[in-house]
């Protein structure tokens, strides 16, 4: 049971992980490469605190305050960059947050911190509170996509100059989009850092950033499900994959070429067009 | 009418626009009174369309400056310019490909909603936008294109949403920028009709448009631009008999009366 | 003294940058694609040129197959992969090429090995001093060399010739394009092969540098390119040259003197910031 | 296999895949040489030893499920570790938390074996190897050295050991700089160096390091003594730095020329499944994976308390030295010096410190 | 010299333009009417390649070009300035200029150019802008000129007077007549019906992508329906 348990909490963290990217890269169309960095921000002040005698439930707050207060300053200066210029910024993000990291004695430089206090719960009461969480997260998403915020967003989205000539302050939107995204991440990251009682810089990089946004453009991107799917998925497969051993890798990655390729709208995409497609053999000439 | 300056609604002085070496605007100044329904016309590349941008903020003025009844907007970014009461139609038009043509006109009414990120994310109805959207489509003779999606929709079509959503969102001022190109005699008429009955109910109105039949038809004063410069202002009959414009925009050797009789 | 030479070592860094980053410049120039998997065939290029040149002894050989080969694998990606999903969002063709990075990777792992090949003989190891004391090894000449000449010369074909204007109409708009006489096919997959030709010219000589050519080889360039062609303006050649050659000269600074606070890969994305933060557009503006 | 419910398991994560794979694939090989000794002669009682592999990528988030499943799934009575710190430092609670015996090879990090009484490990810490590095440069007769490290945890460590041997023995470090684990090109760093006129280098590095790094240093016309450690302990290294690596020194744990049947016999083993010849992380590996095997012999295949307490107690002859287990579960043992000759390595001297050499124990901090 | 035979076109399922038969001569001007959506574009992007074909063939010059792609279809003289006018908004004029001469031989980019910048002055004044900064009406004079560089035996030109103030309606409308008289067949689809009426010596009439009208010029002139009925005159 132990392996499911510790499966399944991994999962519930990847699902917030990528529901928070899918909030600023699926929903306000701000391409991010740099997420990770704020799985990272979350996961130390989480594990500081926790190290200083705090206990975990408060330290989730302040995790999720600190990232997305970051968030908000790393929103500020992509306000300035549009597109491809945005994606390579914040990758920059990323690496300058690896960078200085690994620098800091105090955050246990390269050597990361280990040896967590927990958290109070059992193993399968933490599960629950990841999939717990992961559901909240979830049904934020949802309400956000029916909200107002959800129509603006789309519309920053899609063309953002139209926005501004509608009397929308996109800046502020974006940042809002930035500030909600990067403090779940804080949240997902303080998850993380307890759930695997060791962080290190190097679980906090490109890579990672790589990771998350496969997750979500695997899913289908924008689409809540399909998020939550490709997550809970891609995070499972490396190791549902030790089965073929050494090619492991060279299928995730052929899996993640062949979606793309195959089917570019992600999970979400393929079931919406068979979803079409059988509603359009029930009613011919049905459309949208 | 008495019209002083001080009554303006739109104030618009000595504003330069420059792009390089280029004066694309060059020292323009004019005013817009309440309830008026002004024509800017000139000729291709005179500026036009990069005054009214000027005004909306879309590009910035290098000199001069722009007063909307007692504030200053010189400096303020298009979303502050648009709340106080600006609204505009682009000469390219843009719309929103993944929502209905409705949705696209719900969206602009729905201003209130979308002042603050804060509100936004509190309210999720939009019956009420929807509502108004249906008016404008209706107003603008688009109705049976609400539900379709604007990616598919012709010219004529799209020209007339920009000019619905613009609507919706309520405006004092009213700018709009060549709203008849693409229409058919008749459906210009119709649509410059509207624009007149609009200007009727209250909104005050500056139309770019190169359509002189409709120009003359509806519209109680005009400015003309050549070159980025203002070369003529005052009611239309009088300023088409202006040399300076004739020679700029009608070409010399055309009357100005088969100009205006060609359309009309 | 010291400073002459980091910037030396530093314009040497910085030119090897250039020639990998140079092909992604017209491959996102004209598709508007970040082509991660472009760092893929900077490693094949690698392979090819060390098996080639330990199998026939020669260099130049070596050059030429991997410049084909990666070249041609580069056409084949772009057929396979990037032509039927042009339409799609951006991020599409990114996700679909870091899947492609990685099966690569994996692929080169497998065949070849984690632990790399080497030159049996690794040729152009002489040192010669240049200015009486600044020392380079013949590789780094040449490869500073060549680097300046073909980015010159395809910076003249791009302004200057009527297949870079074809090219650049082509980026423009596709569909217009075809309208005045040009097939889209053939200028895409002579982007596509010209540019990863260079990636793999340009993995002959890393491997030569480093006497060493593994799978991650790729890894650093894969991100550090598209740094570079955002620094330098995205797709304007002029751009990616003076982008490479700051970065390298500033890592060069960099890597002595901020090391105590910031890494190598840190020092070159602090950088790219503070420049967008002055310049969002870049370095250069396209054109 | 219908015989597999006798079989005694014996869990291993290694890197595979992903970048860590070179060191993945030599730790794999050196566990598989134990078990199949092991198995030759006769396995425990009887019974076959299998070892359950599994890939960690040298991830903290792989490892982790891994851990569990090793335990849970597999129900293995013990484990080797054959990946870096990233991956054994999660790894460690995990199988302390569930009393598995967890032998670890090469990863240097000090929590390992602080995480519980179920930890072991057999090289050497980071620390100490530096210290080894102070030793021999001062017994090389050099004061003024200049440090490079590689910016991971192992460099650091090792960075660390060395300072305080060189307090020590009172050398002068010129000046220290750092460097990624992805640089291959370390010309700026080259020509600072050369400014700083050292009499010797103490370079820290793995094998895809540390050749460019060594072989670009002695173009430049650094001739000064090049000090390295166990990350250069791969034929690879002689290969990527070809004439250039020649005098180069090591302080390892490994010695080629040993006149130990041990050490003797994996080395030509090694080679066989290999074709390629030992380094230190498959040696390392090896004798992790012998140490846990001679424990179950000693419990007759039973783990838990009672296997840790076997091997806990024993004294053990490998290809890396003669191991002792402290109350930490740390080894004290000899380092070896190797130099490169004609393109192989050969003992150079050992290093022979209790004192400096000694691994930390409970009470240290 | 063109021949469209029941060309049916659209887009997926979707049929924009149905059954139209046109038949194009040399030297004459052919004005497509029709209301918003009623295909006229769909119809000259068709004939451009850019649209596939559902049904019925289209000919030029005698030879079956329906397959034939886009990029061949212009060097056998088929030219379009396209609804929307589509410009390589980043090129500069005077490049968009070089893209539309890129078929013809070198030597004639000289002479080619001077002729569209006599016809369009303006244009000539901002050479070295970006074709995407440039206002409207100096856009729709880029199309064509870019589109006249070609050389091109037909000319397709979609909303010609769109966006353009009435004096360079006045000189594009001399310019055509001056390409008729050369020999060039001209598919012109405009709004401003009566001045294509006043031009064209055969005209078309789509509504809802169906053929409701077709005839001379004359006729067209004679019949009192036309007008009111699908042209939105008064
Ligand atoms: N962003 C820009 N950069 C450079 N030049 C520009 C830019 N925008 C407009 N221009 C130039 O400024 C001049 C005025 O353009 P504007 O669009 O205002 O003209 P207009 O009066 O609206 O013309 P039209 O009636 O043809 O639409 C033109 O010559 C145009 O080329
Ligand atoms: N890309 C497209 N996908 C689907 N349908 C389209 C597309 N483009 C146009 N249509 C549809 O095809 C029909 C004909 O459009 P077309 O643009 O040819 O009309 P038009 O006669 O040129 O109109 P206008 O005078 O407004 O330019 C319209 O109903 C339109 O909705
Ligand atoms: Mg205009
Ligand atoms: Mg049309």
């Amino acid at each position: 049971m132990a392996y499911e348990i510790s499966l399944l909490t991994a999962m519930g963290i990847s699902v917030i992980f990528a529901l928070s990217l899918n909030l600023i890269t699926g929903f306000c169309g701000q391409i991010s490469l740099g997420h990770a960095a704020f799985l990272g921000i979350g996961a130390y002040t989480s594990a500081m605190l926790c190290k200083a005698g705090l206990p975990f439930f408060a330290t989730l707050p302040v995790a999720m305050l600190l990232a997305g207060i970051v968030g908000i300053v790393v929103g500020l200066a992509s306000l300035r960059v549009r597109d491809d210029f945005l994606a390579i910024t914040t990758m920059g993000v990323v690496f300058l947050f690896v960078g200085i990291v690994r620098q800091q004695e105090w955050l246990g430089g390269e050597m990361g911190i280990s040896g967590i206090p927990g958290s109070g719960l059992d193993r399968l009461g933490f599960m629950w509170l990841a999939l717990g969480l992961a559901a909240l997260v979830a049904v934020f998403c949802i309400y956000i996509q029916k909200s107002w915020m959800g129509r603006v967003f789309n519309g920053v989205a899609e063309d953002e100059d139209t926005m501004r000539v509608l009397g929308v302050d996109v800046p502020r939107y974006k940042l809002a989009a930035f500030a909600m995204g990067t403090a779940l991440a804080g949240l997902a990251g303080a998850l993380y850092g307890q759930h695997f009682k060791y962080i290190g810089p190097e679980s906090f990089g490109f890579i990672e950033s790589i990771t998350v946004l496969s997750m979500v453009v695997f899913g289908g991107i924008g689409s809540v499900p399909g998020v939550i799917f490709g997550a809970a998925l891609l995070s499972a497969l490396p190791a549902w994959f030790q089965f073929i051993g050494d090619y492991k890798l060279l299928v995730y990655g052929g899996v993640l070429f062949l979606m793309m390729r195959f089917s570019p709208g992600g999970v979400a995409g393929i079931v919406r067009s068979l979803l079409q497609r059988r509603s359009a053999g029930h009613q011919p000439g049905a459309s949208s | 009418m008495s019209q002083t300056s001080d009554s303006a609604l739109l104030r618009v002085s000595g504003v330069t626009v420059q792009f390089g070496g280029l004066k694309a605007v060059d020292d323009v100044s004019f005013e817009v009174y309440p309830g008026e329904l002004l024509g800017l016309i000139g000729p291709n590349g005179a500026g036009k369309t990069t005054l009214m941008r000027a005004i909306t903020g879309v590009v910035t003025a290098n000199t001069g400056s722009i007063h909307l009844g007692d504030q200053e907007l010189t400096h303020l970014p298009i979303h502050q310019r648009i709340r106080k009461g600006l609204a505009f139609s682009q000469q390219l038009v843009k719309p929103f490909r993944q929502i209905s043509v409705l949705d696209n006109v719900a969206l602009a009414a729905g201003a209130a909603h979308t002042r603050s990120p804060l509100k936004s994310l509190l309210h999720t109805d939009s019956a009420h936008e929807r509502e108004v959207a249906r008016e404008m489509l209706a107003r603008v003779g688009i109705s049976r294109h609400a539900d379709q999606m604007p990616g598919i929709q012709p010219l004529g079509v799209l020209k007339r949403l920009e000019v619905a959503r613009a609507l919706a969102q309520n405006p004092k001022l009213l700018l709009l920028d060549e709203p008849l190109a693409g229409l058919n005699s008749k459906e210009a008429a119709t649509l410059a009709d509207t624009i007149a009955e609009i200007n009727r109910q209250g909104v005050t109105i500056i139309l770019i448009e190169h359509n002189l039949g409709e120009v003359m038809r509806i519209c109680q004063r005009l400015v003309v631009l050549d070159n980025g410069r203002r070369i003529a202002s005052g009611a239309p009959r009088e300023v088409m008999q202006q040399p300076q414009v004739r020679a700029a925009y009608l070409g010399t050797d055309a009357p100005a009366e088969s100009t205006e009789a060609h359309s009309a | 003294m010291l400073f002459i030479e980091l910037v030396a070592q530093g314009l040497v860094q910085g030119s090897i940058y250039a020639l990998i980053a140079l092909g992604l410049t017209l491959v996102y120039g004209l598709l508007r694609i970040l082509h991660i998997a472009h760092a893929a065939l900077f490693t094949l290029g690698g392979y090819i040129g060390v098996l080639a040149t330990n199998a026939t002894g020669s260099l130049t050989l070596a050059c030429i197959f991997a410049m084909l080969g990666a070249g041609i694998v580069g056409v084949i990606i772009y057929r396979l992969c990037y032509e039927p999903i042009l339409r799609q969002p951006p991020f599409v063709a990114l996700i679909a090429s870091i899947g492609l990075y990685i099966a690569f990777e994996e692929a080169f792992r497998i065949i070849f090995g984690a632990a790399g090949l080497t030159y049996d003989a690794p040729p152009l190891q002489q040192y010669v001093s240049v200015f009486g004391s600044l020392h380079f090894s013949l590789a780094e000449l040449v490869v500073m060399g060549s680097s300046l000449a073909i980015i010159a010369a395809l910076g003249y074909l791009q302004t200057h010739t009527r297949v870079g204007i074809a090219c650049q109409a082509t980026v423009s708009d596709p569909q217009m394009a075809q309208s005045f006489g040009i097939r889209l096919r053939t200028v895409r997959d002579l982007n596509f092969f010209v540019g990863s030709a260079l990636a793999g010219f340009a993995g002959v000589w890393v491997a030569l540098l480093n006497n060493l050519v593994e799978p991650t080889m790729g890894s650093v360039p894969s991100y550090k390119a598209l740094a570079i062609i955002v620094l330098g303006g995205m797709g304007s050649v002029r751009g990616t040259l003076l982008a490479s050659l700051v970065l390298g000269v500033a890592e060069s600074f960099g890597t002595i003197y901020l090391d105590q606070w910031l890494d190598r890969n840190a020092i070159a994305f602090a950088l790219l910031i503070l420049v967008l933060m002055v310049r969002p557009q870049g370095l250069f503006a396209r054109r | 296999a219908p015989a597999a419910l006798a079989d005694i398991k014996i869990g291993l994560n290694v890197p595979l895949t992903g970048f860590a794979a070179a060191d993945g694939n030599s730790a794999h090989i050196g566990a598989q040489l134990a078990v199949e000794k092991a198995n030759a002669q006769g396995g425990i009682n009887g019974e076959k030893i299998v070892l359950v592999v599994y890939d960690d990528q040298a991830s903290a988030k792989e490892a982790t499920p891994i851990a569990t499943k090793l335990i849970e799934r597999d129900k293995v009575v013990g484990a080797v570790s054959g990946s870096y710190s990233a991956a054994t430092r999660p790894s460690a609670q995990i199988f302390q938390a569930a009393q598995v015996p967890y032998v670890v090879a090469y990863s240097i990090d000090p929590s390992v074996t602080r995480a519980g009484d179920y930890m072991f490990r057999v090289s050497s810490m980071g620390e100490v190897q530096g210290r080894g590095g102070a030793k021999l440069v001062n017994e090389l007769g050099k004061k003024r050295v200049v440090l490079v490290t590689l910016k991971n945890d192992f460099g650091q460590t090792l960075a660390r050991g060395f300072k305080e041997g060189a307090k020590k023995f009172d050398l002068d470090i010129a000046s220290e700089y750092e460097y990624d684990i992805k640089d291959r090109q370390f010309g700026s760093l080259i020509a600072k160096i050369k400014s700083d006129n050292p009499e010797a280098i103490y370079a820290s590095g793995y094998y895809f390091n540390a050749g460019p790094l060594v072989s670009q240093m002695r173009a430049a016309g650094i001739t000064v003594p090049i000090i390295g450690q166990e990350g250069y302990d791969s034929e690879k290294f002689i290969e990527i730095a070809g004439k250039a690596a020649e005098g180069t020194l090591l302080v390892t744990s490994l010695d080629r020329d040993s006149d130990v049947a041990e050490t003797k016999e994996f080395l030509q083993k090694f080679r066989e499944k290999a074709n390629f010849g030992a380094d230190m992380v498959g040696a390392a590996t090896y004798s992790a994976t012998a140490i846990l095997i001679e424990g179950l012999r000693k419990t007759g295949g039973k783990g838990g308390a009672e296997l840790r307490d076997a091997i806990a107690q024993g004294s053990y002859t490998m290809p890396i030295g003669t191991l002792q287990f402290n109350d930490l579960h740390e080894v004290n043992k000899d380092l070896q010096v190797q130099i490169v000759k004609d393109g192989a390595f050969h003992r150079h001297s050992v290093l022979h410190d209790p004192e400096l050499l000694a691994a930390p124990t409970k009470d240290s901090k | 010299m063109l021949e469209l035979k029941n060309l049916t076109c659209g887009y997926g399922t979707f049929e924009a333009v149905h059954d139209l038969s046109l038949a194009l001569q040399p030297g004459t001007i052919t004005a497509l009417l029709g209301a918003n959506g009623a295909g006229k574009s769909s119809t000259l992007m068709c004939i451009a390649g850019h649209i596939q074909l559902h049904g019925g063939s289209i000919m030029f010059e005698g030879r079956d070009i329906s397959t034939l792609p886009a990029h061949d279809r212009v060097r056998l003289g088929l030219a379009i300035s396209p609804e929307g006018r589509r410009l390589f908004k980043d090129l500069s004029v005077e490049d968009n200029l070089r893209v539309g001469g890129l078929i013809r031989p070198r030597s004639d980019y000289a002479h080619d150019r001077e002729q569209v910048l006599s016809l369009f002055p303006r244009l000539g004044e901002r050479l070295d802008s970006l074709a995407g900064n440039l206002s409207g009406g100096e856009q729709q004079m880029l199309a064509i000129g870019r589109a006249l560089m070609t050389r091109p035996k037909l000319i397709m030109i979609d909303e010609l007077s769109l966006g353009l103030m009435p004096k360079v309606i006045d000189l594009c409308y001399q310019a055509l007549h001056k390409l008729r008289e050369d020999g060039m067949a001209i598919l012109l689809v405009e709004q401003n019906t009566d001045r294509a009426l006043s031009v064209a010596d055969q005209v078309c009439v789509l509504e809802s992508g169906r053929t409701v009208w077709q005839g001379s010029a004359q006729e067209a002139a004679r019949d009192p329906d036309l007008a009111s009925a699908y042209l939105g005159l008064h």
